[in-house]
């Protein structure tokens, strides 16, 4: 067989295929949950719908043993990634004690686990950049060899809390990869209202380090990028500002009707454009995803979320009075 | 007079502020096309166009600061905060910069701006979709803070908040926006601002809140008032700074005080009702000042059971009311 | 023991700490190469290299945030806000984040940062060199704000701060600094952050205080002793979460409180305090309780004339205990 | 007589020596501070030494009747052009009641004075580009025919709020001019501990402007630079980053000992290229400044700068209790 894409860039068969299936477990589970919540099982979803292919592209790039990752709300393929299990979404979407996120404090997709090095995050945008550039100093305070990764929305990039982050890390050279997961909407405001530059990797410049924008919706490109930036910034060449540009195939979140501020034919070519059905596609070309696997993956991953889901939703709450803990150290 | 919703009294203080005065302009995230999360800026950018209902970047310091320059200039612009939890980063914009314009340029320079935001919990927010946050700027002179606990009031005072020549942060409780219903007169009134306003006249108790928990009083007077006990019940209206006087008369009123905040305890503009009423009429009291808030934890949590918990409501307020009627 | 200033206390407790455990370290402004604008961290650069004296970049919301991140990473990070009244850019950071972080993760994750700044006026400071910011902090649970009066509490809190597994705001008074001078043990020592501490025993009134105004009280205390008025003063020396006991304890003593602070009255952390007492002592005391504080104005002018006016001094202390004494 | 660069420029020999007058002005109520304040009769100063050329260039660009100033506190240079008299500027100084700027209350060159279009500024430093973007945010709005002019240090440039008001700028195309007064440090911190990006005006891009670095000593380049941001910024073009290079003659203000951090040579070095002296002999050469000329400037200047100080010396302090005005409308 000649040469493919991935095995060019040094994954394995093996490899694509657990991104594929990451990628198809982070869009099953998605799906689930807008049913649950359409059905009044769970109050509220946000979905990453479409960017499947940016997050596993990127997290499978990253050493998952090592390395920290400051996600935000959307991230699903990248926890799935780094270890937390469909349960465990799913203990979250439903708010249940044994949520290791939060123990159903937060809101779904409000993602950490210390055992998965995924750093806990919170709802204002943009606060877990300058975390990650923490992270990455302290790497280099203690000459530890992981890089930290975050990402964001593109309206996020916005937050001063963006520019103050990136040029602390661009100042020390540190360790810290930044993705910013372009969807081209904000809510409702589209790109052209919220950023005035062409692309937002336009602003790595003005830190100090590279900035390259790929296509969110190719899993391999984005691997490759992820890839190399990890390389420079464990051989102290610093950070690197990537954005990966995709679609939010979704309303913003279940509270969201995007009817009145974008048309359908768009949300429809977007579709059309699913990254994880052109991977799969990929895959079934070059002859790495056979027909039989992919109804096998299809059929273990249907399990998975049912397992998951009915898991959850037979768990228990956690007892009103345990609000009260854990505001300090106990 | 037309019934309205707590949030229809809000957007047609909006619209009818607009079509006054040219110089009033709505700015926030989401504002314009999508006319608010809540759908509180509604018809605005149809009526108005693009730049009077703006949809900003996703930056509240701009959006404080940039709505603050242009109050400097000589507009009105009314800032939406998508959640008050969101506050947080224009938090140097609005106490370094609006609250001491005027001080700071010994009356060159003035700050009309208008701040709204959704706040307060019980519509499973979580930690940073439900939270109280008067008690960050409720120390900061040059700031005014409105919390608004009925449709009339909103309607009122948003529009005293539009005119006024100094920077007013104006929280509208978001469990209320449909939840409450009132009458709210069709032509143009303006409440004062910096004036609590007495809902409830009553001789064995008195209550001071405001905000949602004003209606979870009422409610709960309502229940009390059929066992023979009669609350007085003062809605503060503006948190800061506090109409002292309305608050003095309140306690000396009945002797016995129930102060109630959906906030966390310590810390919070009851905190301030009772320092105010200890200084002023402590020989008049029968009772030690009662607050009833939410727990000193960081915020309320998603869960429905820690929801409950922390979240304010009509049984919690009486129980409170009663024991302090029986102390 | 050796006699240190308030600064070099501060100064004193960092090394320590530093030396003590190597994930200990400095970051801000100018607290590297320069040693910082007051100087409390001088020497640090030289001992401890260019990472654990880290010069930042001039953006507060970084220095909390970056800080945070390696706290959580399991660092110990000590950030210096230049100028209290500079800590505003890092409020979303540190209300938002900081103080929500063991909260939110259900105590998987914790964030032990100290934060330092050097407050209050006096000083020739004007508006944004002289204020007292602990108000808007002080409705967070998950934060702890401590406020040490003397070099030797700022020394043993400062290091208990460090060693603390939440984060601490830690506020100096820059008029301190060089002013006041006292004993501080040479061996190392940590004392009890969340504990008020009893700078004098006494009788007939009781002053609760914090900060530079305990220096006031004490001052103004030993005037009055000589007209035979016997002041009990208590000093919160952590502001949040306030130790209730301690409180209710002094103020049951004498009966007759005085609450001060160089703050701006309303809202400020001796509302609380008054709220306190009169949940829980109201029948115990023989006077109102009285607030001595900063006029509700912004923030301190520069000219002298109003700065006098505004700042507290050990007269307008000594005048409102002698009132007090006398009600 | 052969065209000389500033009638290249369209600047009159009138102008330029207006130009100069008012930075000799700049410098030597500047330097009259600080012999006021070592004498022990004002608290405080924060100098503009060594960045005059930049700040009349720029003023003198503007429409000084129309155009709004949102200065930072080196900017004496600015407020003087945009009409703040000597006494004006002393009276704060001194802090006495009749100081426009703020009656006293605030620490000198916290500029502020409405009727001359100079909008009030604070200590934290950048929250005034919000501001600036706001005052051209109503320019468009109100369809008026100014622009506002913003300036701030290049340390100060790392703040959130940098960002967040550029890039609201740029999206909206609003005419606003900031002018960042690159002085090489920020208190002790050198611009390289400081600023990740090779020059600040690497970040214009980021916010869809465009960028231009200056020599900030020079009046006349910055003139031009600022003159035909002015130009585009009317023409609906949208806003324009600049920076303008210098260096900071003095010690950050009289609270700062210099010494600790920068030798004395890479100062010495600097005030042989000090813009002032430049441009004097600029104006000399092509014999616009005479020699009688000059001296005659010196000895008004001389007499303006004691008037000024006489007369703020005897002014009176405002009564105490005008502590408590003006916090609300009155
Ligand atoms: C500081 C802050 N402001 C406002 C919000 C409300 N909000 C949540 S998501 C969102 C839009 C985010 O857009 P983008 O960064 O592009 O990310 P996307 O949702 O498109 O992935 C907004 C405004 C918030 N969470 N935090
Ligand atoms: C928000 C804020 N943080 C800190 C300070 C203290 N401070 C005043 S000036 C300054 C340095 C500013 O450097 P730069 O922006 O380069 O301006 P320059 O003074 O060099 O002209 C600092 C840190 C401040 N005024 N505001
Ligand atoms: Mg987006
Ligand atoms: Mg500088």
């Amino acid at each position: 067989m000649s040469t493919n894409r991935h095995q060019a860039l040094g994954l394995s068969d093996e490899e694509v295929l657990d991104m594929y299936r990451t990628m198809l477990l982070a869009r099953k589970l998605d799906e689930r949950m807008w049913l649950l919540n359409r059905a009044g099982k769970i109050p509220f979803v946000i979905s990453g719908q479409g960017q499947e292919a940016t997050q596993i592209g990127a997290a499978f790039a990253l050493d998952r043993e090592k390395d920290y990752v400051a996600p935000y709300y959307r991230d699903m393929g990248v926890v799935l990634a780094f270890g937390m299990t469909s349960r465990e979404l799913m203990l979250s979407a439903f708010a249940k004690a044994e949520d290791p996120n939060s123990g159903g404090r937060q809101m779904p997709s409000h993602f950490g686990q210390k055992k998965n090095n995924i750093i806990t995050g919170s709802s204002p945008v943009t606060t877990q950049v300058p975390h990650a550039v923490g992270f990455a100093l302290a790497a280099k305070m203690e000459k530890k060899d992981f890089v930290s990764f975050v990402t964001l929305g593109e309206g996020s990039s916005n937050q001063g809390d963006f520019h103050e982050g990136l040029n602390f890390a661009g100042v020390h050279k540190l360790p810290v990869i930044t993705l910013v997961e372009n969807n081209k909407y904000a809510i409702s405001v589209p790109y052209e209202k919220q950023i005035a530059a062409e692309k937002v990797s336009d602003r790595a410049i003005g830190y100090g380090m590279p900035g390259y924008t790929v296509d969110g919706t190719d899993p391999l490109e984005v691997y490759q990028v992820v890839k190399e930036a990890r390389d420079r910034a464990l051989a102290g060449e610093g950070p690197t500002l990537i954005e990966a540009i995709s679609y939010r195939l979704t309303a913003h979140s279940s509270d969201d009707d995007d009817r009145v501020y974008r048309n359908r034919e768009e949300v429809d070519e977007a579709k059309n454009k699913d990254g994880l059905y052109r991977f799969e596609a990929y895959l079934e070309e070059c002859g790495v995803l056979t027909e039989d696997a992919k109804s096998n993956y299809i059929k273990e991953i249907d399990q998975i979320v049912n397992d998951a889901t009915d898991y959850a939703e037979n768990a228990p709450y956690a007892e009103p009075e345990s609000a009260l803990k854990y505001v300090y150290e106990e | 007079m037309p019934v309205m919703s707590y949030i229809q009294a809000v957007t047609s203080a909006l619209k009818e502020e607009m079509q006054r005065d040219e110089k009033v302009f709505v700015l926030g995230e989401d504002v314009g096309k999508k006319g608010g999360v809540f759908r509180a800026t509604d018809g605005l950018y149809d009526e108005f166009g693009e730049y009077r209902a703006l949809d900003t970047p996703l930056a509240e310091s701009a959006i404080a600061g940039v709505g603050i320059g242009a109050a400097m200039y000589g507009m009105r612009p009314v800032a939406e905060m998508q959640f008050a939890d969101f506050i947080m980063p224009a938090v140097n914009q609005i106490i370094s910069e609006a609250a001491r314009i005027r001080y700071r340029s010994n009356n060159d320079w003035n700050c009309p701006i208008t701040i709204r935001a959704p706040y307060g919990g019980g519509v499973h927010g979580a930690l940073y979709h439900s939270q109280s946050v008067e008690a960050v700027f409720a120390n900061q002179p040059g700031l005014k803070i409105v919390m608004p606990s009925t449709p009339y009031d909103a309607k009122g005072l948003l529009k005293a908040a539009i005119r006024d020549n100094d920077p007013v942060l104006f929280f509208e409780h978001k469990r209320a926006y449909r939840l409450l219903k009132g009458e709210v007169p069709e032509d143009d009134y303006v409440l004062p601002i910096g004036k609590a306003d007495v809902k409830r006249e009553g001789s064995d108790i008195t209550i001071i809140t405001y905000g949602l928990c004003v209606h979870f009083a009422l409610q709960a007077a309502e229940k009390l008032a059929e066992e023979g006990i009669d609350a007085h019940i003062l809605d503060l209206r503006t948190v800061y700074p506090l109409d002292q006087e309305a608050i003095i008369e309140a306690a000396k009123k009945t002797g016995k005080v129930l102060l109630i905040t959906e906030d966390n305890k310590e810390g919070s503009i009851i905190s301030e009702v009772a320092a105010i009423i200890s200084e002023h009429c402590l020989f008049d009291l029968d009772a030690p000042i009662q607050r009833l808030a939410g727990p000193d934890v960081p915020a309320m949590p998603y869960a429905p059971t820690m929801e409950k918990y922390f979240m304010m409501n009509p049984d919690k307020v009486e129980k409170a009311m009663r024991e302090l009627a029986e102390f």
